[in-house]
């Protein structure tokens, strides 16, 4: 177990920089997995640097309507949840600069600063007024919540597991190889926490609060310009945060930003593969989904520990 | 829900590593041989019919003038602009199109700012301009005929011994068979000598409506029973038709409308003249032209009064056309509904012997001349002096008159235009009926392609046994020691005119022969009698080169005289006929003038 | 082609009644106060835009430019037969994605309107709103005929002739309907405009707005829609 | 299908048969009579399917001819029902309650011609057009060109010429 | 298990004028337009839904976006001129259009077509089918969430355009049908390009059979949902795949031959449930029907012989005064041309109809009360509704 470090100025710049590194990986490795994506129908898909391109299109949009004060708010608080997340774990085990404030914060907070995001969206994007929205945001709050609790048991397994909420100190205990990971140590409390991950990430069977072809295309219906960028910004943040928040929960966190890469990138893949080859799920077949598969498998993840 | 159906889309998977399928660089790929892209346009071949704008059923085509592009006959000088922002690309207007010059190319980018720049005239300057792939037609023209409809005829062995008319004119069928296949560009009209509304008449037909046809043609030619057979049917070599089928029959559709008009009911739909104005002109001259105007000033409400030497009405369409062209009948009713309009023919009445010219400049407020083209030209060549040597013109006067003509069992004819063949024909139906045998030689200067006659009078001169001998220029008549006729011996034509286009034909003596015949014909050409004029009028006349001068009005030198027809201008009815109404004109200017005076 | 006939002559006495919520009436807010509201100038087409200005440095302007021209958000609004062109584009044989094109199914988040050909009275009320909704700089390309000058329904009563009379338009792609391949290189040519800093339909339109305003009520007699019905 | 015409001509006062094709004819009927044919179409001789319900301006005759096109998919037969109505006051019969699908022909008729169904559902609401103030545009005497020229703007600056008329001005201006 | 059936009996209930009254202002209902642009909607129409919560209880049809008064264009123009316009009126599957005007032409104006050109049209229309039913697929996935059906629909689609574009001339309207015949012969070496065509588009589908067909979530989506009742076919005049979906096995091919499809061999599919599913199916069993058919016309077809009847000119060609009504069976059902000519150079009435007329409008209307918003678009596409044909 590594000595916790106290808070130092220096820090908040070292946080930044991984907020940088995390930025540009994000966008990067969205648009490949869009790529591979887009290999599977057999074209090429976009440029691997379009998610930069679009950035600084929405930021440089002249023109852009506000809805009310919190409409204005929801990408703040979207970003801010995504990188709150980001910032109360560890990106990289033993790099000290990369620990960020995880000295502070334990997770509980990460899953608050996931709920953050969503619940800020939902504020900002109800107060947009468009019927699609609101449909948008009352779908994504039950099945977020739906597919979270799977992970909520599985928090609890491995809370109970290693005695701590304490990220680090998660991490920490499953250094030394593939077999400390929790992956291995408790399989049943990780295939619960992956129905969360693929449940929450947006994409097919699970993605009919955005789905296109009934509400175009949920909640962000209205948000534009720079309100979009803001979120794109969160959109390259906030995966990887949570990714790294699994990450470093079951499959053993990582050492260095190679690995970092590699892991983010695999687990990111996960939702995708599966998304490709499936169409989505009604709001209330992907909740009884949760409730069928991912609920027994949580609450037997806590039994086994 | 078995584990199988969890795990068989998954399968989808294995396309990540195929090799995308997406073209690398799509922009301004190749589109199909066949694609309807662009339009090009072959500004040679076009003819500026507008059959592309007619069809369009977007509107998207203009007829527009184009620099460089000449306005002539069978040619509007126009050519079609296309409006990218109307057309569709369904290329009827390429399968329309009469000649075939309007194709596609299978370019298909354009992209500009300017939405008034998508209006182009294919053929200009367009960078698909001569691109080879791309939408032809299959096939020829298929979306307006291009065979002439079929018309009865009397075959060869029915007709060789007799003047019975040669065609039967349309049925009604066969009528709206042809019309139907006119796409009324009306190209033909310019071409006219008259100007004819001819789409017009040709809608007529086609809708049945024959007095609306009648007065149409009422309006420009008094002449349409002649003028329906015998019509020289200019407008036939510019009619779009023509580029890739037969030309419409615009003649014989003439003559259809006139033959489905009774006689009465003609003048009902003609209408009588304007009431009497008091002027009176003398027309000396029955022919067309003179008829003509005589038609126009009558309708006018002049009095006029025709002189005829001969002894009927219709100068050179009764006395030089044969009868199996035109029945003397067809062209009493004409002359019927001309004189239905108050005009006075006098036959026998020659001018100069039987009334004097002075007389009639005192009688009437102008004379109008139209005495034709009386006189044959002789050849002049050796042994053309003489009995036994007869000029077409006066032969076919006299068969016409019923007179007693020579038919010896082999004739020689010279000339190539269409009164060699009307006499070469008439005399082969006269030794047909005589000997029972056909011994026409018809010697030209030109070769065949290049006879001035029409096509079909070789043709059926051919089937009716007359022997066309081309390329041959006469030396010498042929006599024996009793002078009479033997032969006519000619050299080979080796070329027509001289390097300055002059009249000059050259010969190769080497290839001589003789044409075996007991009489000649000269058929080279005819001239004006003006000896009517006395020396007089003859001195105070301007002339030019051997006619008497006129303007654009057909007005002599003399004011009180005009000149019309073939002694003036020439050269057959529909002519005559155009010029009938212009002198016509003139006169009225000329009369109404003198009231403005008086 | 039947002629026209002459005496025709269209009925321009009748005018559509506007539905209840529509027209101008008076509110009182709950302070109290009496306000007029209309709601058909207030928020359906009478709130004229704003001429958005460059940014101040060329630099940062050519840079944005870039960045616009190579990000071009397509808003995925069929409006007429051209929009089956547009498919392929989105699809394995042309992927228009590798070029920077992308479709929105929002119009607030696109920035390019494709009129994909004819437009009718009631599409083009539609295709309006549409494009008022989209932020600005935004583009907006005719595809075909029908938007350059009415196509093959020049004669009809139900479809407008010319685009440009209602809406900015910056580019234009001859064909009935276009390739998906004259549409790339049409992208490619508003690319160009793009860059060039010439696509200025936005401010062209919010300048000229009363002018497109005054055409488009000219054509279209029912200004009634719901709120979120584009 | 002659047989057919003859065991209901009397009882339905029907006009002549007018057959097209072996399996396609068309007979008149008096507007009165309209319900009891069809109906008896419908339930007794298999005619069960309304491929199409239209109308004909005939604006000449002062008539609006309404087509119902009825199948029998079994014997393959389709009989096209005229009626005839008279144009200035067109009213037809609404049917909606034989087959629902009548309505929205009914409602297009309406607004298309302008041919009133009352009592069927929805048949005043706007259909197709949207704040049509002029004609229904499907009459004869509604002229959709002249309408597009004083409605729509058109590009101008658009000449054509006639080959006849250029040709007269070019080569003959004087006659 | 948990029940989301909403109580059916607090929901308003339609009057006798077939109206539903919808008290918007007590908030319990929503209106949500899908369409006119929306991803979820086929071609340019709108569905305006009242929902309460994810339910809908009212829809209703609005078209009318694409009308372009073709019923009324048709009548300004010479017999010829329809020809171009006519394929417009429905965009993904333009050819039937063409043959049934063609053919209503050339039955009221007595003219026979050669051998040749009725076999070329049939191949055409079964081409036209083929295409129509992979912008089906396309939908039907799209709408559900499963984008790569669509997109390797597409890619196969344009694979048989250029199949298209070789032989008429054109990629999406083809204008190769033209009364009296059809255009052109087929190119040279056509047959073996299109078998290549036909065999990428087997190896797609045998795909789309794992990804879509045996598809869990795809099943869970489809099964059981928008079940048409059998019983009302004849009412709303249900046909084609939308109708043998349900046992009803109707085909004017099979019914009422046409063209050469007596010399041809096959089965229209159908099947018994008449959901979503179903029909979906039906109309993937029906893609191999077109492939079977096509390869069918290439191989019996005559190597040569005209393809054009001979025709008066057409610049002036006046019918004689008459009514039929010439139909098909499209990829999405009856296809009708009715046709009055008054023996002038232009046609009295045309009235086109399609069979989006019956299933977007009155049948869509009856289905979609009840069914959740997300099974919205995927009712709609499996109807496989086609706007322009509804509206004209």
């Amino acid at each position: 177990m590594t000595p916790q470090p106290g808070f130092q100025w220096i820090q908040i710049l070292y946080a930044l920089a991984t907020l940088f590194v995390v930025l540009n990986y994000g966008l990067l490795m969205t648009a490949l997995v869009q790529k591979i994506a887009a290999r599977v129908s057999g074209r090429h898909g976009i440029p691997i640097w379009q998610n930069y391109v679009d950035l600084v299109k929405n930021f440089a949009l002249r023109s852009q309507i506000s809805h009310g004060v919190m409409y204005y708010m929801g990408p703040i608080f979207r970003l801010s949840g995504g990188i709150g997340l980001l910032l109360f774990v560890p990106t990289i085990y033993g790099l000290p600069w990369a620990q960020n404030f995880s000295f502070a914060g334990d997770l509980i907070l990460a899953l608050y600063f996931v709920f953050f995001g969503t619940l800020g969206m939902a504020l900002g994007a109800g107060e947009s007024g468009h019927p699609h929205s609101a449909i948008g945001v009352s779908r994504g709050l039950s099945q977020t919540t739906a597919a979270e609790l799977p992970l909520a048991l599985a928090v609890y397994a491995i809370a109970v597991q290693y005695h701590t909420l304490n990220i680090p100190q998660i991490v920490a205990a499953q250094q030394g190889g593939i077999a400390h990971w929790t992956l291995i140590t408790n399989p049943l409390a990780t295939i619960a926490a992956m129905f969360a991950y693929v449940g929450t990430m947006m994409r097919a069977p699970f993605d009919v609060v955005l789905a296109p072809q009934e509400i175009p295309i949920g909640p962000p219906t209205e948000y534009h310009s720079a309100y979009m960028a803001l979120m794109q910004t969160n959109r390259a943040i906030f995966p990887v945060a949570k990714t790294v928040v699994y990450m470093n929960l079951f499959f053993g966190g990582a050492s260095n930003w190679l690995e970092f890469a590699l892991k983010v990138f695999a687990l990111y893949l996960i939702p995708a593969i599966i998304g490709v080859v499936h169409p989505r799920f009604r709001v209330e077949q992907s909740i009884r989904f949760f409730l069928k598969w991912g609920l027994p498998v949580g609450v037997l993840a806590i039994l086994v520990v | 829900m078995s584990l199988r159906e969890v795990l068989t889309p998954f399968t989808a998977w294995k396309h990540v590593l195929d090799a995308p399928v997406t073209i690398p660089d799509p922009i301004g790929r190749e589109a199909a041989e066949r694609y309807r892209g662009f339009h090009q346009n072959d500004m040679e071949t076009c003819i500026g019919c507008g059959t592309c704008e007619a069809i369009c059923q977007n509107g998207a085509i203009d007829m527009v003038p184009v620099e460089g592009q000449v306005t002539e006959k069978g040619d509007s000088g126009l050519r079609p602009m296309i409006d990218y922002g109307r057309c569709c690309w369904c290329a009827l207007c390429v399968d329309v199109c009469m000649t075939g010059s309007l194709t596609m190319s299978n370019e298909y980018t354009w992209v500009d700012t300017d939405p008034d720049a998508f209006r182009f005239i294919p053929g200009l300057e367009e960078p698909w301009k001569d691109k080879e792939a791309g939408y032809r037609r299959e096939g020829g023209r298929e979306l307006s005929g291009t065979k002439r409809s079929h018309m009865g005829e009397l075959a060869p062995a029915l007709r060789g011994d007799n003047f019975s008319e040669i065609c039967a004119g349309f049925t009604r069928e066969e009528a709206i068979l042809e019309a139907d296949r006119c796409v009324e560009c009306g190209l033909c009209v310019a071409t006219c000598p008259a100007h004819m509304s001819i789409p017009d008449y040709i809608a007529a037909v086609r809708d049945q409506d024959y007095d609306r046809g009648l007065q149409l043609l009422y309006e420009t030619n008094p002449f349409s029973e002649v003028c329906g057979r015998i019509c020289t049917h200019k407008c036939e070599t510019s009619c779009a038709a023509l580029h890739e089928g037969d030309p419409i029959a615009i003649r014989w559709l003439k003559r259809h409308i006139i033959d489905n008009v009774p006689m009465e009911r003609r003048l009902e739909l003609v209408g009588g003249a304007k009431p009497a104005n008091g002027h009176r002109v003398a027309i000396v001259g029955a022919g067309p032209g003179g008829l003509t105007a005589a038609y126009d000033l009558a309708r006018e409400g002049c009095a006029v009064t025709v002189f005829e030497a001969l002894a009927a009405p219709g100068g050179m369409m009764r006395y030089g056309i044969p009868e199996y062209r035109l029945p003397y009948d067809a062209l009493d009713r004409d002359v019927a509904v001309i004189q239905a309009m108050g005009v006075e023919i006098r036959c026998n009445m020659r001018v100069g012997r039987d009334i004097a010219l002075d007389d009639l400049k005192r009688d009437h407020d102008a004379v109008i001349l139209a005495i034709g083209l009386q006189m044959g030209r002789g050849t002049r060549i050796p042994g053309s002096e003489g009995p036994g040597v007869e000029k077409a013109v006066d032969l076919l006067r006299r068969i016409t008159a019923g007179e007693d003509v020579p038919v010896p069992e082999r004739v020689v004819v010279i000339g190539g235009g269409n009164v060699a063949f009307d006499i070469a024909r008439s005399m082969a139906r006269l030794q047909k009926a005589t000997h029972g045998t056909v011994g026409v030689t018809l010697t030209a200067l030109e070769d065949r392609a290049h006879f001035l006659a029409d096509a079909e009078e070789l043709i059926e001169g051919a089937e009716e046994g007359v022997e066309i001998i081309d390329k041959r220029g006469p030396q010498e008549v042929m006599r024996d020691a009793s002078g009479a006729v033997t032969g006519l011996r000619s050299w080979a034509v080796t070329s027509i005119f001289d390097d300055q286009g002059r009249f000059a034909p050259a010969y190769d003596q080497a290839d001589e022969r003789v044409h075996e015949g007991a009489m000649v014909i000269e058929a080279i050409g005819q001239m004006a009698d003006v000896s009517l004029l006395g020396a007089e009028l003859t001195e105070a006349l301007d002339w030019n080169r051997g006619r008497i001068a006129i303007d654009a009005g057909f007005r002599t030198s003399e004011p009180w005289l005009f000149a019309v027809g073939d002694a003036v201008k020439g050269p057959d009815v529909i002519n005559a006929v155009a010029d009938g109404h212009r002198v016509a004109q003139s006169v009225m200017e000329r009369v109404s003038l003198q009231e403005g005076i008086s | 082609m039947k002629d026209i006939d002459e005496r025709f002559q269209k009925n321009r006495d009748r005018t559509v009644p506007l539905r209840e919520e529509l027209r101008p009436r008076t509110v009182t807010t709950p302070d109290g106060q009496e306000i007029l509201i209309e709601p058909l100038k207030d928020y359906f087409c009478e709130a004229a835009p704003k001429v958005h200005p460059k940014a101040y440095f060329q630099i940062v302007e050519n840079f944005y430019n870039w960045a616009r021209a190579n990000s071009l958000w397509i808003l995925g609004f069929g409006t007429g037969c051209g929009a089956i062109e547009m498919r392929p584009l989105m699809t394995p044989r042309f992927d228009a994605y590798r070029y920077g094109v992308q479709w929105r199914p929002t119009p607030r988040q696109a920035n390019l309107l494709i009129i994909s050909g004819y437009l009718s009275v009631k599409t083009l009320k539609r295709a309006i709103r549409a494009y008022e909704q989209m932020q600005g700089p935004k583009y907006v390309i005719g595809l075909g005929s029908c938007t350059i000058n009415g196509g093959m329904y020049w004669d009809s009563y139900n479809t407008i002739k010319r685009l440009d009379a209602y809406l900015p338009v910056d580019l234009y792609i001859a064909g009935c309907m276009p390739r998906p391949e004259a549409l790339l290189a049409g992208f490619m040519e508003l690319k160009k405009l793009i860059r060039a800093g010439k696509a200025e339909g936005a401010n062209k339109y919010a300048e000229n707005f009363a002018t497109y305003k005054a055409a488009q009520k000219s054509v279209i007699k029912d200004w009634d829609m719901p709120d979120y019905n584009w | 299908m002659r047989d057919l015409h003859a065991n209901l001509k009397t009882r339905h006062a029907l006009g002549p048969f007018e057959p097209r094709r072996a399996n396609l004819g068309f007979v008149t009927v008096p507007a009165e009579r309209l319900r009891g044919l069809l109906t008896e179409l419908r339930d007794v001789h298999g005619f069960t399917h309304l491929v199409l319900l239209t109308a004909v301006d005939w604006m000449e005759d002062g008539l609006f001819q309404l087509t119902y096109l009825m199948n029998d998919r079994a014997g393959d037969r389709t009989l096209g029902v005229r009626v005839m109505l008279n144009r200035d006051e067109a009213v037809g019969e609404d049917m909606h309650d034989l087959w629902p699908t009548a309505a929205t022909y009914q409602r297009e008729l309406k607004e298309m011609f302008g041919i009133d169904f009352p009592g069927s559902p929805r048949v005043d609401e706007e259909f197709i057009l949207e704040g049509w103030t002029d004609l229904p545009p499907y009459r004869r005497d509604f002229d959709s060109l002249a309408y597009s020229q004083q409605t729509y703007a058109e590009r101008p600056g658009r000449v054509t010429h006639d080959p006849r008329a250029h040709m007269k001005s070019k080569l003959y201006p004087e006659g | 298990m948990l029940s989301f059936q909403p109580d059916r009996s607090q929901y308003p209930q339609p009057g006798p004028d077939g109206r539903l009254e919808v008290d918007l202002e007590t908030g319990k209902y929503l209106k949500l337009w899908q369409g006119p642009n929306h991803p979820g909607i086929t071609g340019n129409m709108s569905v305006e839904l009242t929902v309460c919560g994810d339910e809908v209880v009212e829809g209703k049809t609005h078209v009318g976006y694409l009308h372009r008064g073709f019923e009324k264009l048709m009548e300004r123009r010479t017999f010829i001129q329809v020809f171009p316009i006519v394929c417009r009126v429905c965009v993904p599957e333009p050819d039937f259009n063409e043959y049934c005007y063609a053919a209503a032409v050339e039955e009221l104006a007595g003219i026979e077509v050669p051998e040749m050109a009725t076999w070329m049209r049939t191949l055409i229309l079964e081409m036209g089918r083929f295409n129509s039913y992979m912008m089906f697929l396309g939908g039907i996935s799209g709408s559900l969430g499963l984008g790569l059906v669509g997109q390797w629909m597409t890619y196969v689609r344009d694979l048989m355009l250029d199949r298209f574009e070789e032989l008429t001339g054109a990629r999406i309207y083809h204008m190769f049908i033209l009364p009296g015949g059809v255009r052109g012969h087929l190119p040279e070496g056509f047959a073996a390009r299109m078998e290549e065509v036909l065999q990428t588009a087997e190896k797609y589908l045998a795909d789309v059979d794992r990804v879509m067909f045996s598809n869990s979530v795809f099943r869970l989506r489809t099964e059981g949902v928008g079940v048409i009742d059998p019983a009302l076919f004849e009412r709303f005049g249900v046909t084609g795949p939308n109708a043998r979906a349900g046992g009803v096995v109707k085909d004017v091919r099979k019914d009422s031959p046409y063209l050469v499809y007596d010399q041809l061999d096959f089965i229209p599919a159908s099947g018994k449930d008449s959901d979503i599913f179903t029909r979906v199916k039906v109309r993937r069993a029906d893609i191999d029907n077109s492939i079977g058919l096509i390869r069918q016309i290439l191989e019996k077809m005559p190597k040569s012989g005209p393809v054009m009847a001979r025709l008066p000119n057409v610049l002036h060609w006046k019918i004689p005064r008459g009514e039929t009504y010439i139909k098909g069976e499209c990829s999405r059902g009856e296809y009708g041309y009715y046709m009055v000519t008054d023996g002038s150079g232009y046609p009295r009435r045309i009235n086109v109809r399609g069979p989006s007329y019956t299933h977007a409008m009155a049948l869509l209307e009856h289905l979609i009360p009840g069914t959740n918003i997300s099974d919205v678009a995927a009712l709609m596409v499996s109807l496989h509704t086609y706007p322009p044909e509804i509206e004209r």
